[in-house]
This record gives C-alpha cells, structure tokens and sequence, in this order.
C-alpha cells in the first residue's frame, strides 16, 4: 500500500470511502530534506486504501513553512 | 483450571461469555498483550476492557542488522476499546 | 447543508440549460474547476430530493425492450424512448445528452424517473448523508458511455450488451446480476440427439434446426432455417411474450411442463423473496414492474405449477426425456462458460440486497439491538433531572418507540437537520416498522428461504460459528445446578468455571424476567396478566433453583450458593436476585447465608487491616491483599445493602433466630474481626433495638399501641445475652488499629505508634474504626445495665487511647475529629461524652 | 449485532483517542459514528506531533473502521455494569 498523504478537493465520496479528489498534491516527507509536494491532478482512490479523511484548515496551513518540516513518512497500516 | 466441556457451552464465544466482569488476557497482532476486566464483546472480538495494561514487546535493531535483547513497554488505561480484527486470543487471567 | 464531513459535501447544481460544453458549475464549498467540464456530475441540489433507487433502475440499455406490462411502461421509462442505438447508458444518468434529444433536455429525469423520495433506509444520520450523494453521483460519475467500440466489435461487446438487455427475456431475476439459468426448455422444441456421442455447437445447432416436434403449442412458430443463438433467444422471448398477454395472472406458460423444466426456475426464491419485500414496502419502490413486471407473472412456488395445469399434455416417452435431459445440460454449460461476467452486481441488486438487510434491522422494539445506547441516555437524563439541569428531551423520539438518536440539545446530531426532513425521516421509518410489524404476523421465515440461503431474522446479522466443543460428561462437567441434585451428600465445591457458568445462567435469567417486567399488560386485561404473572413466578423459580440455596447446608465445602455469592460477579448479582424473591425464600436465602457466613471468602480470607508501611511486603502479597480489599468492599457495596433490606422485613423472633444461628454455627468473634461480620451484626443488632424501642404498628389496629411480643423479647434477649459474653474478651481485637499495632513489628510498631502515618492512610485507619465503633456502640444500646459497665470496662484503655491520641501533636486537626467521633458514637449511647475525659 | 455501535453512540461529544494501526494516536471529540465504526472526530490533535507533523494544519477528520487499533475514553463515560447486560443480551440474540 502506497503511503500517500494526499491533499485535493474532495469531488465525491460513498459508504465504501471510495474517493475521488481533484487537484491533488502528494506531501512527501523525509527525514533528510523538506516536505516535497508533487501535484497528481485528479485521483479516484478505492476506499479499502484510506486511512483517513481530514478537512484542512486553510489558512492554518498558509502559515506552516513545509520546507522545514522533516518527519519520517506516516508508517504502514499492519492489518 | 479444569478442563472446559460444560454441557451449556455450545461455542467458544460461551467461554469468552464466563469471563464477563473478570479479568481476561487478550493477544494482539504486533506483538501486544492486554489485560483488563472484559465489560463487551462481540462476534467480531471486538472487546471493552477497564483497569487494562497494555504490554508491547520490542525487538530493536541497530544500523548494521543484530537485534538488541528484546524490551517491553507497559501502558496503563482505564477504559480501552479493541478492535477485534486485531485480536488472536482471549484467555480468563491465573488469579 | 454540513454532512457527514463538517463541510458541506453537496455537488454542482445542475444548470438548467447545459449543452455538451456545460456552463460553470458551483460548488457551495468549492471554487469551480476546469474539471466541471470533462466530468460533469449529475445534479445534487439541497432542494431536489433523493432520487430513490428504484428497484430495477440500474444500467438498463435504451429502447429495444420487448418488456410486457405495458401500462407501466409509461412511469417506469417516459414517453421519448429515443431510436433504440448501441449506445447503452450504464450508469443512471448519462453524463452527456444522447444526441437525439428531441427539444427537451433529456436530463435523467424524464428518462428513467426515479421517484424523489429521500432514501428511507438510512439507519443513523450518517448513512444518510453518506448513502445521499453516492446515490446520485458517485455512480453518475461512472464512465457513462461505453466508446463506440471501435475495433472490437466481436461477440464480447454484443455479450456485454446482450446479458443487460435480453436477461428479462431469460424469465430470471430482472437485474444485471443474472445467474443465467438455462431458459425454460419447455418452450424450447428439441429433437434429442443420438444417444453416446460427443457433438460440437454446430452439430448441436443443426439437429435443434431439423427438430419438428409436432408443436402442441399454437404460439411457438417452427421455423425450420439453422438459427444462431441470438435467434434462439429471441425465440425464446417470442415464446414468452403470448402467455403474460394473455393472462398475466395465468399460473404457468401453456406449454406442456416438462419434467426438465428448471425446478425453482420462475418461482426462484429470489423472486418470490422479492416479491415479499415489494409487498411490504409497495410505497418505498416500483418493484420490477421497471422491468415489465416479471414477479408478478411468474408466482412464487412452482409447486402449483405441476398440479393446477389446465390440459394435460402428452406425457413424452422416458427415453425422450433422457435425451432431452442431456442435451439441455450441453446446451447450459455453453451458456454459463459464455456468461462468466454476468454475476457482478449492478447497483439495483446491491439495493436489493441493502433493502433486506434493512428489513432485518428495523423492529418495533428498540431495545433488541440498540439497548445500551437507550437505558445509557435514559440514565443519563434521569441523572440530569435529578441534579435539575435537565432540558427537555435529550433522546431524539423518532417514529413511535423507535429512537434513532442519541444526545440531548447540546450533542444532538439531528441539530443539522431541516425540519421537513426529520418529519419525512420519521413516517418512513414508522410505516418500515409498521409494515413489519403487521409483516412478521402473516409470513413464516421460510418464506425468507430464498436465493440468499437461510436468512432466519434472529442470526441473521450475526455468524453463526461452526466450531462446537466436545462435551464430556464427567461428574464435575455436569452443569452446577443438576450435579447437586443427585450425587450423596458430600461432595466438592463447585470448580470455578461451573461457578462462573452457573453465574452467566442466572444472568440470563435476570435479564428476561426484567425485560418481561418491562412487558406487563395493561391492567385492564385481566387474563393477559394471570399469564404474565404465571410467567414471571415460573422464571422466579428457574432462578431460585439455580441459585441452589435448597441445598443441604453442609453439601460441599463452600455451600454452593457462598460460592456463587464470593466472586465480585456474584456479589454485583445479589440486590438485583432479591428485587423479584418473595420475602419468604428471600428469608430463607439469608438465614443460609448468615448460616455459611464463615465460608464467604470475605469472612474467611478476611484482608488484614491496612499495615501502615506497604514496603514491607512482598509484590505477590501486596497484591493479594488489593484484590481481598476489592472484593470486600464490593461486599459491602453490593450485599450487605440487599442483607439491610431482608433484615428490615423481619420480625424481632425471626432477628433473634438469625443472631442464634451466627452464634450457634460460627465463632462470633472472628466473625466480628471481618468488616463483613461487623456491618452484619450491626445490621441485625440495631434492627432488633428499632424493633424493641418503637415496635412496628400492628397494620390491623395501629392505634393501639403496639406492644413487643413478651416471648420474642425474652428469646432476643437471651441470644443478645449469650451474643455479647462471647464477644466481650475479644472486643479490642476488632479494631483495625490495634490488629495492625500487634501484628506490626520492627519500624512499623514505631510508624503506627507514633501516628506518624500518611494523613490519608490514617484517615482510611479512622473510617474502619468508625465501623466497629458503631458495633460497638449498638452493643452498648442493646446491653442491659450491668452488662453496659462490662462493656465499658472492656473498652477502657481503647476509648482512653483513642482520645489521647486525637490529641496527639502531630495527628491532623481532620484525623482527631474523626477520632473523637468516633468515640463519641459508644460514649453518647451511654450517656457520656469524650470531653469528659482528660 | 450493533453493540459496540450502540456502546459509540452513547459516547459522542465526549473526548477519545483513537490509535490507529500505524501507531498513530489522535484525540478529539467523537461527533459521529456508524455500523462499520467509521469515526468522525472534531478539534483533533495528534499524540506524537514530531513524529507525526502530517497533520498539524487538521481541524476534523473521518476515521475509517477498519484502521482503527484502540479507542481510549474515560471511565467515566462508560457503565460497565448496563454494558455487560448488553453483551448478554446480544449474546442470546445471537445464539437464538
């Protein structure tokens, strides 16, 4: 399973958490350097792989510098 | 303990049943133990325990691979939800 | 309108004049996208309802329908059918508008429409929000024109297109998920090959074209050209066609019912389970007649079939049928091998199936599944009331004695939602419950027996665990309640898994008699309530012989009832058994008990009185003495109050009694030693003065005063007598303070001496005390004169101690007061006080 | 069937930490919960937040079941005594 932390527009969702995003943006985190966005487009995730589904506050998150923030990647769901 | 056969025991879920209101030992994948008073279960294992510690077996490993002696993290709760696709086995506690 | 998420989840409006290109949508939480275009979603408006989905609706192909039922058809696919093309729309509302619209904007409405009724099976609110927009638009969203296939136009493409539009025309399920059964060989004219030899489809095809049975039928045409499957099939649906015109209600095709006829076939359980379900919810969907009313044609139960055939057609020679038999086996398996796609679900079938599980769920009453949540909130708001902030109706009430929510104003999750909606959620449900609950009079559950298997309403959600336990039948395996019985009169005590096992029992009991005292009738039918009553006393007795209080008193060492009284699951057991025992057995129970008292774990493994510097012991005892000291209070908390209650029913001869049984069947004092023993006594002790002091009123004559029996006060005061001579030379061993001082040795003889202990552990030291200094006092109230002076004397050092070190530098200002009332509590009985002394 | 569901429902707006089977721990008050015990939570905060800084700019989130490892509550919040009768009850239910 991909450890994706996605941030999109949630376009549509149903019972079984498929979803699907527009605009998407993969936040990757590192140890080493910086958190790396790379911008996906528009993703339809099948609901078995989500986690979690959060609203981000906008404009808390204006005010983090991501360039700084070094963490290891969110780790594996062990079933 | 004696052996289980009770001829009202149909199931293994009867067993967990007696436990209800005791003090159980649960097994978790990832290496964790539990143990608490059971208050719920149901078909899934999924279990509500109170007065539980929670004891979780670590094996670290250094950078060039051998594993230092195995340590144990002990937590303490008052009231805990399992849920039970973790769960592999459900005992009544040796008091 | 904020959903399941917070923010608000609702999709683009859609606009009234939108061509291809699709004019800028907004979201109410989103800025418009370039992404609209490409993937414009069917319309989600807060004020256009739900589309509800019909049964039936799913990816129905355009025109082309040979459907029968006709006077449906209008409601079921509107008037402008479009010529019928290749384009079949697979989702519900095709993304784009089909080319040949004609003036109007063939928006889905008017194609399929869908009644707009909220979706009425959404359990909680969640399943409410959550199950809306995927109604309309998750699955709107699925690619909603399959690209004109350009270079594959084999078989495939036509099979997909096949399945979706002829599987009415096989008489099976109407719904995309065909499990496609062999069609009904009865309307199939078939010349069985030569018997023992291995033909291929062709040869197969040939001998089916040369086959000329002399059709007794008038419908079926024989043509005699080779025809390829297709024309088989819609053969096959001409066939059908004539008898549901002619009769809808005749009960089988005309032609002759062969013997090979698929048994199950046209009353399939899936149908006739579906049938059952449109008949209770008629109002919540179309039913099949979206697809030409195929239930109704085919009756469920193809028994009648057989018998209730009109003319009986020539019976076919056996060997005939044999060849018949054969060559329709061939002929399924090259079905099915063609057909392995079909059995995926369409969307109509998963509501289906959500609609049974439904009906599953939704009772009238709603305590089978959600009683935790009901008598938790109902707690709560009694609880609330109590302390006068109680506001209003805190459990969301909807539909008659079906509350659906949890949480009063403040944490009402309903807060969100519109008023028209909560009045909508509420009739549905009420008429689900209502069309239930008149439903589970009329069908058995075998009626539910349909394709999904089993389906009986009680397991029906839970798995039933295959997995069963060998049951031995050695002595000590029997269950506690039948061993006892039979075997001689001495025996072992009851091991713990029987305790435990017999405990669950009674359990369960308790349970069902509370829950059938919850059900009492109404008082005016009279013969309702003899049978409720019968009913409740013969439960009473189911729990009085488990609780095997009858047993002979020295059966086993510890009596089998002490041994379901001392494990703390026992104990919490107790007050609610003797709510419903009458006061005779209640009477009995307690004589037994009082009678076993030294057997009780508390009594007999009694925890010493706290020792002031824990360190001294080890881990193992430390903690063996926590769980005596848990189970003794939960002793106190749990029995001793239900000991009170019995005890204040009784009458000054029956005290008496029980006081003599202790005395006779114990060593007083070490009962007395146990906090258990103490609130025991004290119980018995203070009821026997209240009794003495103000007799109870003779209900008969209450003016008269009412006088003490003169022969049970001579009985009390002789067992009183005895009672405290016995007890006399022990009475300084009963305080906690001074067991602790004796058995303390090395640093802790200085820490309890010199009171230097924690504040809050002495403080813990002084409500102990406080108990026995209570004992002793009624002691004291109930002691004749000299017998007083005897006591006194007894106590003399302990009261001096006491009051000495209340006032002893370093014991807290709270810890003395709690010292010198409890001295108080003897002093104050006889009169004295503890100022009194210097 | 719908014990511990029942159980959730008497727990909303009441503040819980919901551990996950990726040792992430996030507390905040239960708003809503359904029969597959998908949960919504208001006003969340992680346990660890240098380990796990992914969510620092989240108000609320939905939970899916099916990660879920634990969820902690107060003791208080719960009647142990009424939950074990559920148990018994579903326990016959079940066996009917």
């Amino acid at each position: 399973m991909i450890l994706l932390s996605l941030q999109g527009k949630l376009k549509g969702y149903d019972p079984r958490t498929n979803l699907i995003l527009a605009d998407c943006v993969e936040r990757e985190y590192s140890l080493d350097q910086g958190v790396e966005m790379i911008p996906l487009g528009l993703y339809m995730i099948k609901g078995d792989n989500v986690a979690l589904v959060a609203e981000l506050d906008e404009e808390k998150d204006s005010t983090i510098d991501y360039t700084e923030i070094k963490a290891e990647p969110l780790g594996e769901i062990h079933h | 303990m004696d052996d289980a056969a009770n001829s009202g025991i149909s199931e293994p879920l009867d067993l967990v049943k007696l436990s209800l209101g005791e003090r159980v030992f649960i097994k978790l994948r990832g290496d964790r133990t539990v143990t608490g008073l059971l208050h719920a279960y149901d078909a899934h294992m999924n279990v509500v325990l109170s007065q539980v510690e929670e004891t979780i077996h670590i094996v670290d490993v250094t950078e060039d691979g051998n594993p230092l002696p195995p340590r144990v993290e002990k937590r303490s709760l008052e009231m805990l939800f399992v849920r039970g696709d973790g769960v592999i086995l459900i005992s009544p506690t040796q008091q | 309108m904020s959903g399941f998420f917070g923010f608000d989840t609702s999709l683009p409006e859609r606009g009234g004049q939108r061509g291809p290109g699709g004019g800028q949508q907004h979201f109410s939480g989103f800025q418009a996208s370039n992404v609209d275009e490409t993937f414009a979603l069917g319309g989600a408006g807060e004020e256009e309802d739900l589309a509800v989905y019909t049964w039936g609706e799913g990816g129905m192909g355009g025109g082309g329908l040979l459907e029968g039922g006709d006077e449906l058809n209008d409601e079921t696919f509107g008037d402008d059918l479009g010529e019928i093309n290749n384009n079949f729309q697979f989702s519900s509302q095709p993304a784009t508008a089909p080319p040949t619209v004609k003036g109007k904007i063939a928006s889905t409405q008017s194609r399929y429409k869908p009644k707009p009724v909220s979706d009425p099976f959404a359990f909680s609110e969640d399943d409410f929000y959550s199950s809306r927009p995927s109604k309309k638009t998750t699955t709107a969203k699925a690619p909603s024109r399959p690209k004109p296939s350009t270079g594959q136009s084999g078989s495939v493409e036509n099979l997909w297109n096949k399945p979706a539009v002829s599987s009415p025309a096989w008489g099976t399920a109407p719904s995309a998920m065909t499990k496609l059964t062999p069609p009904p060989s009865a309307s199939f004219p078939s010349q069985p090959p030569a018997p023992g030899h291995i033909k291929s489809l062709e040869e197969i095809e040939a001998e089916m074209a040369q086959m000329a049975i002399p059709s007794t039928s008038t419908a079926a045409p024989t043509q005699q050209k080779v025809f390829s499957l297709e024309e088989i099939e819609k053969q096959m649906m001409e066939q059908i066609e004539p008898p549901r015109q002619a009769t809808p209600q005749q009960p089988a095709p005309p032609r002759e019912a062969t013997p090979t006829q698929v048994p199950g076939l046209a009353g399939s359980g899936y149908a006739s389970q579906q049938a059952l379900l449109d008949s209770m919810f008629p109002e919540l969907g179309k039913g099949p007649s979206a697809l030409g009313g195929l239930a109704p044609a085919f009756p469920p139960g193809p028994r009648q079939e057989g018998q209730s055939q009109p003319s009986q057609p020539p019976q076919p020679s056996p060997e005939e049928l044999a060849r018949m038999e054969e060559l329709h086996k061939r002929i399924t398996s090259k079905i099915q091998s063609m057909a392995k796609y079909n059995n995926l679900m369409g969307s109509s079938d998963k509501d289906f199936i959500t609609r049974i599980q439904l009906s599953q769920l939704a009772t009238a009453d709603p305590y089978t599944s959600d009683f935790y949540a009901q008598v938790f909130s109902a707690l709560k708001r009694s609880r609330m009331i109590a302390e006068g902030q109680g506001d209003g109706p805190t459990v969301v009430q909807v539909g008659a004695g079906m509350g659906l929510g949890v949480g009063g104003p403040v944490g009402n999750r309903f807060g969100k939602m519109g008023q028209n909606t909560m009045t909508k959620l509420s009739t549905q449900v009420k008429k689900l419950v209502e069309n239930r609950a008149q439903h589970q009079k009329i069908t058995n559950t075998a009626a539910l027996q349909g394709a999904l298997g089993r389906v009986t309403r009680g397991n029906a959600a839970a798995p039933r665990p295959v997995l069963a336990i060998p049951t031995s039948n050695k002595p000590e395996n029997r269950p506690a309640s039948q061993l006892n019985q039979q075997t001689g009169i001495h025996r072992a005590a009851l091991t713990k898994k029987q305790v435990m096992f017999a405990l669950e029992e009674l359990y369960d009991a308790i349970l069902e008699l509370e829950q059938m005292r919850r059900e009492a009738p109404p008082p005016t039918a009279m013969e309702e309530i003899e049978i409720w009553h019968a009913k409740c006393q013969a439960k009473v007795d189911i729990i009085w012989r488990r609780l095997m209080v009858m047993e002979p008193l020295d059966i086993s060492i510890p009596h089998p009832f002490i041994s379901l009284v001392n494990p703390i699951k026992g104990q919490k057991l107790f007050p609610r058994l003797l709510r419903h025992l009458p006061h005779t057995q209640s009477i009995t129970l307690l004589s037994l008990l009082i009678a076993t008292y030294t057997q009780l774990d508390v009594v007999f493994r009694a925890p010493p009185p706290p020792v002031a510097d824990a360190s001294l012991l080890t881990k193992a005892d430390r903690l063996d003495r926590v769980k005596r000291e848990a189970e003794t209070d939960s002793f106190l908390q749990f029995v001793i109050p239900g000991v009170d209650m019995i005890i204040n029913r009784c009458g000054l001869g029956l005290v008496a009694g029980m006081l003599a049984i202790s005395a006779q069947r114990s060593e007083v004092w070490r009962v007395a030693a146990t906090r258990p023993g103490v609130a025991l006594y004290t119980a018995l002790l203070s009821k026997a003065q209240s009794l003495i002091r103000s007799p109870t009123p003779d209900p008969m004559n209450p003016q008269q005063n009412q006088q003490v029996d003169p022969a049970e006060l001579e009985q009390w005061s002789k067992t009183f007598t005895y009672f405290l001579h016995v007890l006399l030379p022990h009475l300084n061993d009963l305080f906690p303070s001074s067991v602790a001082q004796k058995a303390a040795f090395g640093p802790g003889a200085y820490l309890i001496g010199g009171d230097a202990v924690s504040d809050r552990e002495g403080q813990e030291m002084e409500r102990r005390e406080a108990e026995v200094w209570g004992f002793v006092a009624v002691l004291a109230v109930n002691a004749a004169e000299e017998d007083q002076t005897n006591l006194v004397a007894a106590l003399r050092e302990k009261i001096l101690h006491t009051v000495q070190s209340s006032r002893h530098p370093n014991v807290s200002p709270a810890r003395a007061e709690m010292k010198l009332r409890n001295v108080n509590m003897f002093l104050n009985g006889l009169g004295l006080d503890a100022s009194m002394i210097e | 069937m719908l014990l511990i569901f029942s159980f959730f429902k008497t727990l909303t707006d009441q503040v819980i930490t919901v551990e996950l089977k990726n040792d992430l721990s996030i507390t905040g008050t239960l708003k809503s919960v359904d029969q597959f015990l998908n949960i919504r939570l208001d006003g969340i905060s992680v346990e660890d937040p240098e380990r796990h800084p992914h969510m620092l700019a989240v108000k609320n989130c939905f939970i899916r079941g099916s990660v879920v490892r634990y969820v902690r509550m107060a003791a208080r919040s719960v009647d142990t005594t009424l939950l074990e009768d559920a148990t018994r009850r579903e326990a016959k239910e079940a066996k009917k």
